[in-house]
């Protein structure tokens, strides 16, 4: 069988009496975009704080390329290149756009990559430029949406985890998103996507998973979910 | 003028032990959002330590010095691990709380453990003083007033030049996005904590000499260096630096130029109408929260 | 509360007495061996076989020095513990909380350990009758020192640092009014707060003024940091203390900053070279691991008890407090280290007159008496 | 009877009834003397502890000066009542007026202040007011202290400390019940929109300096009251009283006892007032080890808030839960 | 100009250092209309609503409003937390609620400005407080019954779905007497078919609270469907204002901000 980049089993998750997770299953494979969809409080950004390590598992496993991640720290999930641009930018405030982007980097040894990265995500978001020396706090909502996936880049992921990229994005730049997400699962990234865009993911994707209340109740290719009769009722208003 | 230089020197050796002292409590805020009501009581536990030592096996008092900061390095690390590592996720208020708890805690463990009998440190170079246009200044005074100062200044360095810095001021900023950062947050709160706590004791031992080592020896070192914070400001490392030594030459002036009894009071007022004007200390900036 | 009339503690066989002192907290290095020097008397006196076939039982309550805790303490052992006496209740915060639920008990209490004013009563009847001060209270030492300065250091001009708590405060109250009537002692003052991390500019104030005496009015770690800021500032000029810094601790602090440049005295009521104190240090060791044989503090808990006793073995028949009081009333009382204290027709004056002792860090106790025992006007020579 | 239970206003006065009965206990000799003295600091003190938590946790506002308040209102009460001779209930008014006035002032400084900048700022303040009560020595008797007296309602009846307690008791009750009215009302939601955040406040409308002023006014005033009983049943006040330590503790009893909870408050006072000196300091051998008491209070403090950080008020309840949620596996246990 | 306009914004401007963020900007609002503003992230939107609510104070112009008796005032300088007594009530980008409070109690903040008792009468709970307190408590009730979170009443806003935060938001906007409601990005972090409830919602409110609707959105789906009148922005500066059909024609537009359409 094929070695999963992540690979979850049975994957619960409770807050206190909620039950948020209820045992999914999601298989994300090496190099490949994989969507995430669901309604509200479906538990997609709960699928993906637990992969990161900062909510608790009930039960189930998650494994990184074979190797066992299930409720390891944080800060060593993000080490073995497994990067998370969280919901809700979750910048830092009280940084600079500048210093935002080096803690980014923080588990990047190599000056040069840095400076690689750097002049990366600088091209993607010219605008963060202009703003480098500008409080993060004082960002507007689009731009702090920039500067955390900017962030998350700055780490040279191995698995990027995204939740709701585009969310607070103008029309245009939610394009360039999906590109930039495209160029770089091109480059080899592997990329577990959470979207409410549903249609301009499922264009993008590989492979797809439906959450409902902490259940798994549809996946497939994205390339048949997008003409999925029950999918387009549920989340994509009926267009 | 000799008078001046006099105040001068005094004023800044007591303003490096609160600065030491605020520096501590300004590493745990930056580190934990926390105030450290029980810097002071570190500081004067692992001076006890210090002491005892240095009366048990004579050694010259810088390697007491040091065995106490070891020891203060320990209980850092110890009341880090016990402690405040569980408490991560509850408010900082409720930590502050705590450090409540550690003083109480540790004012009733040093006298069962070092008696209750004050004891004496003595200064690290005994004797000899540097006569300046009639005032004397100790060599001592110089040595503390060194030590200070190089202390602090690497510690800056430590903390602007390299990502740890960064890394300190994101634990602080939020905890959980720091870590997704791949910032090892207990590490650095553990640090914080041993580094704080060896920076009270080293400021309690230079305080020693004076007035005797006992358990409330620190108090007022407590008081003045978090009123140093606020002067200085949270937001950087060296505003409660540059605090601690504005307020202990003031101290000194107010009381010789214009009171005994009110300088102090003199002084808190005028900070206090300080910082009605610049809320957020001499360096601090205010943060705006933009919706 | 209310009035008992029969002495409430006392049984066949034993007398319940006690008192609250901070054991505990930032006084405790004073509580603590003051209460083990009142144990070590008891002691002595039950291993004799106690008071006309009595023995003491002494009990302690710890309050911190906080006065909320004093009251209760006081509570507690005038009503739930049922003590016959308070000996050497203790500390300004807690007996001014407590003496006028003392008074209203109508208990008697001997000793008082702080020299605070309120204690003082030339004239005590009703009520105020079970105060037996024997401590000099602070604004009397104040004018024993005034007196010094003057009559035995021929000064004109005296600096007095104090510290601005009880001690320095009431000390500085007394100079400043028998400068007063003296007339010609010029009074420099300057505050200085408890534990002060810095003292330099007071001291410096003095240089400036050179005053030819100074006064040290503080107690606990000002007193050290004091002196050697004024060794430091190449003082060179006499200084007096108060008897509550005579110990040998406080010596072993100082001794290597002032190394001979200047004289400190302390005012003493405590006379370490009496015989007494071979008895005293035999006890001492028996009930304190800690090496108290010179502690100032534990010496005044001794003289307590020694007071309440004395008291206490003049009364034959039946004992009731008024029978005890007017037994601690009916003759002067000497003190095993001291002059002697006189009770009748209302007098709490405490302790009236102090020797002069000079710290001397290769004596024994760190100091060696330098003038015996006089008051106020033979000092001053009139 | 039953419903009275189940309101919270028969809660509260059951509550102040019992307290009450207490002085009686002790005459039957069912419990101490000295016991009854601490039950009245518990008393003041969730007093001042109500206040505080109307500011910390309903504004968030934090203040360290809570002791310097409570010294005002001790100071000013004695030395109407023993030195002007001013009735009892005058005093008390004229006691908890001054220090709301200051405590006004500061709201002001807080409207610019914010955060640990004004906790400390309001630290500074009480070092002040503690100069002020040493060295003003003609009111506040400087270190001799301060003697007052049980207070005379009406210049004809003079309490004894039965009477005086049960005055407490009862004002206890009316200070939880008037609390609880206005924290339960627009006022209460005010505040707490203030504190999570100033933005939708402004947006509502909420005067965003009226209602720190008025979380000030009622710290300071119930502090001030809670200095102003203080003096009239401990009958004494003295300068080191009103330290830093002082003001932790307040802030102790709100945190442990549980934020935003009047009977918290309570609960916290009872917990750093009442058990050293009740229990700790009363343990068999070990209770008279000095020093021991501040080690278990600071253990106690530590561990409550490491276990608890909602604070105690929450310890029944969760008891309840566990064995409601106990019963419910049992019963599904045995299907 | 036969419509009665309810807001108008004349030559607005406000740089934060050397940034012009919003750039001499002029529209108006008529009354019953839903207005929406677009334009490229950091293009000023966010910082405009702050200049009419008076979070921002502007640099430069006017921002005139006309009050329930037809009486026309500029807004500049006035208190922020007098704005609402106005009529003129706001969302925020990101969810402004209070955490520790239940959704009704959320909701009544929203009238804070209706209650007419001071703290005194509250705290003595008389007769006025009760019953204005029992008043207003049904209408937030009524309002959750129309938007659904009825059963949800007592239930904390912390933990919520972001979904029912967003409609909590909008509602604490019903519980004065709005003339004029100020969205910003209601629909954001929502998904298609809840946008799609969400534009059938506001509609609602817009009839049957006869009020003015200015929003911010960035989902074109949602502002092309339920605006009458629209206004685009950039760096701060109008770039086109029209129907929804001009500005999806409008080539300035569609590059600075739509892109291509597909
Ligand atoms: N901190 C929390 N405490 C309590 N419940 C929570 C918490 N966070 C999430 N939940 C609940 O867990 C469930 C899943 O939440 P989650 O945020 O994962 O959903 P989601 O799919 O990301 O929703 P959205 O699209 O709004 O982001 C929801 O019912 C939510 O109410
Ligand atoms: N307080 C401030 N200090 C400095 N710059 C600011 C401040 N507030 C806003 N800005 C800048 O002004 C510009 C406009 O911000 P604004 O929030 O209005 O944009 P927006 O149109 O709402 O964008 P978005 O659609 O992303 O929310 C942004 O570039 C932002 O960085
Ligand atoms: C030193 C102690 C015995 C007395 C203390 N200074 C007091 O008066 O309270
Ligand atoms: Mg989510
Ligand atoms: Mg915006």
């Amino acid at each position: 069988m094929v070695q999963m980049a992540l690979d979850i089993e049975n994957l619960e998750v409770s807050y206190g009496n909620i039950r948020a997770l209820k045992g999914i299953n999601i298989k994300v494979p090496p190099g490949s975009i994989v969507a995430l969809l669901g309604a509200n409080g479906a538990g997609k950004t709960t699928t993906l704080k637990a992969i990161s390590g900062i909510v608790a598992t009930r039960g189930g496993r998650i494994k990184l390329f074979n190797s066992d991640i299930t409720n390891t720290p944080a800060e060593k999930i993000t080490a073995l290149g497994v990067i998370q641009s969280p919901e809700g930018r979750q910048v830092f405030p009280d940084l600079t756009v500048e210093e935002n982007l080096r803690i980014g980097a923080f588990t990047v040894k190599s000056k040069a990559e840095i400076k690689r990265n750097h002049e990366r995500v600088y091209k993607y978001f010219p605008r963060l430029k202009e703003r480098e020396k500008q409080m993060a706090g004082t960002l507007s909502g689009g731009e702090q949406q920039m500067l955390a996936i900017a962030r998350a880049l700055m780490a040279s992921p191995k698995v990027l985890l995204l939740d709701e990229p585009s969310l607070g994005l103008a029309p245009l730049i939610v394009q360039n998103i999906f590109e930039i997400v495209k160029e770089i699962n091109k480059e080899g990234t592997t990329i577990l996507i959470v979207e409410q865009n549903a249609l301009q993911t499922l264009k993008i994707a590989d492979y797809a998973y439906v959450l409902e209340v902490g259940e798994i109740n549809m996946e497939g290719k994205a390339s048949e979910l997008i003409q999925d009769k029950r999918l387009i009722e549920a989340y994509l208003g009926g267009h | 003028m000799s008078t001046f230089l006099q105040l001068l020197f005094s004023s800044l050796e007591t303003g490096s032990v609160y600065a030491l002292a605020a520096l501590g409590i300004i590493i745990i805020f930056r580190t934990s959002k926390t105030t450290n009501f029980a810097q002071g009581s570190l500081g004067m536990f692992n001076a006890f330590v210090a002491t005892i030592f240095l009366m048990s096996n004579n050694i010259s008092p810088l390697v007491a010095a040091v065995v106490g900061m070891i020891s203060a390095f320990t209980t850092g690390v110890v009341i880090d691990l016990i402690i405040m590592r569980r408490a991560k996720n509850i408010s900082p208020l409720s930590k502050q709380i705590i450090t409540f708890g550690l003083i109480m805690l540790l004012s009733g463990v040093a006298p069962m453990v070092f008696g209750t009998s004050p004891l004496s440190f003595p200064r690290f170079i005994q004797s000899g003083t540097l006569e300046m246009v009639s005032a004397s200044i100790t060599h001592n005074a110089f040595l503390n007033i060194g030590i200070g100062i190089a202390i602090m200044l690497s510690l800056f360095y430590f903390l602007q030049k390299t990502k740890w810095g960064l890394a300190v001021r994101v634990t602080a900023s939020n905890e959980q996005t720091a870590r997704l950062m791949g910032v090892p947050t207990k590490t650095v709160t553990m640090g914080a904590w041993a580094v704080a706590a060896a920076l009270g004791t080293l400021s309690a031992l230079m305080l020693a000499p004076a007035i005797t080592v006992n358990i409330s020896m620190m108090d007022n070192v407590q008081i003045n260096a978090l009123i140093a914070c606020v002067l200085g400001g949270f937001q950087t490392f060296y505003g409660p630096v540059i605090g601690a030594y504005i307020i202990g030459l003031s101290k000194n002036m107010l009381v010789y130029y214009v009171s005994s009894t009110w300088g102090d009071a003199i002084l808190y007022t005028l900070i206090l109408g300080f910082m009605v004007f610049r809320p957020n200390g001499i360096i601090g900036k205010r943060i705006i929260k933009k919706v | 509360g209310g009035r008992v009339e029969t002495a409430q503690g006392v049984t066949e066989s034993t007398i319940k007495v006690g008192n609250s002192a901070a054991t505990s907290g930032p006084l405790a290095p004073v509580g603590v061996p003051f209460k083990a020097g009142i144990e070590a008397y008891f002691k002595m006196v039950n291993e004799a076989g106690g008071v006309n076939g009595r023995k003491i039982e002494y009990i302690h309550q710890d309050d911190e020095f906080n006065p909320e805790k004093g009251k209760a303490a006081l509570d507690r052992l005038i009503n739930d513990e049922k003590v016959f006496a308070l000996v050497g209740h203790f500390g300004t915060p807690i007996v001014g909380a407590t003496l006028n639920d003392i008074k209203e008990a109508g208990i008697p209490a001997v000793y008082f350990a702080t020299g605070t004013g309120i204690l003082y009563n030339e004239n005590a009847t009703g009520k105020d009758r079970g105060i037996y001060p024997v401590q000099p209270v602070y604004p009397m030492e104040g004018r024993i020192m005034a007196a010094w300065a003057k009559g035995e250091f021929k000064g004109s001009k005296v600096g007095v640092i104090y510290t601005n708590d009880d001690a320095g405060k009431d000390l500085l109250k007394g100079i400043k009014q028998e400068a007063e009537s003296m007339g010609d002692l010029v009074v420099i003052e300057q505050q200085v707060a408890p534990g002060a991390e810095n003292v330099s500019a007071a001291v410096t104030k003095l240089k400036d003024e050179n005053v030819d005496v100074v006064i040290i009015a503080a107690i606990q770690g000002t007193f050290p940091q004091i002196v050697k800021e004024l060794a430091k500032q190449g003082m060179d000029k006499p200084a007096i203390t108060t008897y509550v810094n005579v110990d040998q601790r406080m010596t072993e602090a100082v001794k290597a900053d002032i190394a001979g440049k200047f004289d400190i005295f302390g005012n003493a009521w405590v006379d370490m070279s009496k015989p007494e104190i071979e008895n005293y240090r035999k006890w001492i060791k028996e009930t304190s691991k800690e090496d108290l044989s010179s502690n100032a503090y534990a010496m005044t808990g001794w003289i307590a008890a020694h007071f309440f006793t004395e008291g206490l073995k003049r009364v034959d028949g039946d004992l009731t407090w008024e029978s005890y009081m007017n037994a601690l009333e009916s003759a002067p009382i000497q003190n095993p280290f001291g002059g002697t204290i006189d009770f009748s027709e209302g007098k709490r004056l405490g302790t009236q007159q102090m020797s002069l002792s000079k710290m001397n860090p290769s004596a024994a106790s760190g100091w060696e008496s330098y003038i015996g025992f006089k008051g106020i006007d033979e000092i001053l020579g009139n | 009877m039953k419903n009275m239970i189940n309101s919270v206003y028969g809660k509260y006065i059951l509550f102040g009834i019992a307290l009450c009965l207490t002085p009686m206990l002790q005459s039957f000799g069912l419990i101490s003397s000295a016991t009854v003295t601490i039950f009245g600091t518990i008393i003041f003190y969730a007093i001042v502890g109500i206040g505080l938590n109307v500011l910390l946790g309903y504004s968030g506002l934090i203040s360290l000066g809570t002791a310097g308040f409570m010294g005002l209102g001790a100071y000013i009460s004695a030395y109407l009542t023993n030195d002007m001779k001013v009735p009892f209930i005058i005093s008390l008014i004229v006691s908890v007026t001054i220090p709301l006035v200051i405590g006004l002032i500061i709201g002001l400084i807080s409207l610019r202040i914010e955060g640990y900048y004004l906790a400390i700022a309001t630290l500074g303040v009480a070092e002040i007011f503690r100069q002020v009560f040493i060295e003003f020595e003609v009111i506040t008797g400087g270190f001799s202290g301060k003697s007052a007296s049980y207070p005379k309602l009406f210049n004809l009846i003079q309490l004894d400390r039965a009477l005086t307690f049960i005055l407490m008791s009862v004002i206890l009750v009316i200070i939880m019940i008037l609390t609880n009215n206005f924290i339960h009302a627009p006022t209460g939601r005010a505040l707490l929109t203030m504190r999570g955040s100033e933005a939708a406040a402004q947006a509502m409308g909420i005067n965003l300096l009226k209602y720190k002023l008025i979380a000030f006014a009622v710290a300071t005033l119930y502090a001030g009251l809670g200095g102003v009983l203080y003096v009239h049943f401990i009958r004494f006040a003295y300068p080191s009283t009103w330290s830093l330590t002082l003001s932790l503790q307040v802030l102790a009893i709100i945190v442990i006892g549980g934020m935003r909870t009047i009977s918290g408050s309570i609960i916290g006072s009872f917990i750093v007032f009442g058990i050293p000196e009740l229990v700790l300091k009363r343990l068999p051998v070990i209770g008279n080890i000095d020093g021991l008491s501040f080690i278990f209070t600071g253990i106690l403090i530590i561990t409550v808030v490491l276990f608890y950080p909602r604070g105690l008020v929450y310890f029944g309840s969760d008891i309840k839960k566990a064995i409601r949620s106990k019963k419910a596996a049992d019963v599904s246990f045995k299907k | 100009m036969d419509k009665k306009k309810i807001l108008s914004v004349e030559n607005l401007s406000i740089a934060f250092g050397g940034l012009k963020a919003v750039d001499n900007l002029s529209f108006s609002i008529n009354e019953r209309e839903i207005y929406g503003l677009i334009g490229p992230n950091g293009a000023g939107k966010t910082t405009v609503f702050n200049c009419i609510t008076q979070f921002y104070r502007p640099n430069e112009g006017q921002v005139l409003f006309t009050k329930k008796d037809g009486e026309v005032l500029d807004l500049v300088g006035k208190k922020t937390h007098d704005i609402i007594k106005l009529g003129l009530v706001r969302t925020f980008q990101n969810v402004e609620l209070i955490q520790e409070l239940s959704l009704i109690d959320n909701l009544l903040i929203g009238a804070h400005i209706e209650f007419k008792t001071g703290i005194i009468s509250q705290a003595l709970r008389l007769r006025s407080a009760v019953k204005e307190e029992t008043e207003l408590r049904a209408k937030a009730l009524g309002i959750l019954e129309f938007l659904e979170l009825k059963d949800k009443k007592d239930e904390l806003a912390s933990g919520q779905p972001y979904g029912v935060l967003k409609k909590i938001e909008l509602g604490r906007t019903l519980m004065g007497h709005p003339k004029l409601i100020i969205l910003d990005e209601p629909a954001a972090g929502l998904n298609d078919t809840e946008t799609n409830k969400l534009a059938d919602l506001i509609k609602l409110i817009r009839d049957q609270y006869k009020c003015s609707i200015l929003l911010v959105e960035h989902d074109m789906r949602l502002v092309m469907d339920i605006c009458d009148r629209i206004c685009a922005i950039n760096f701060g500066k109008k770039l086109a204002e029209g129907t929804p059909k001009e500005i999806q024609l409008n080539k300035e537009v569609q590059e600075a901000y739509l892109g291509k359409e597909e």
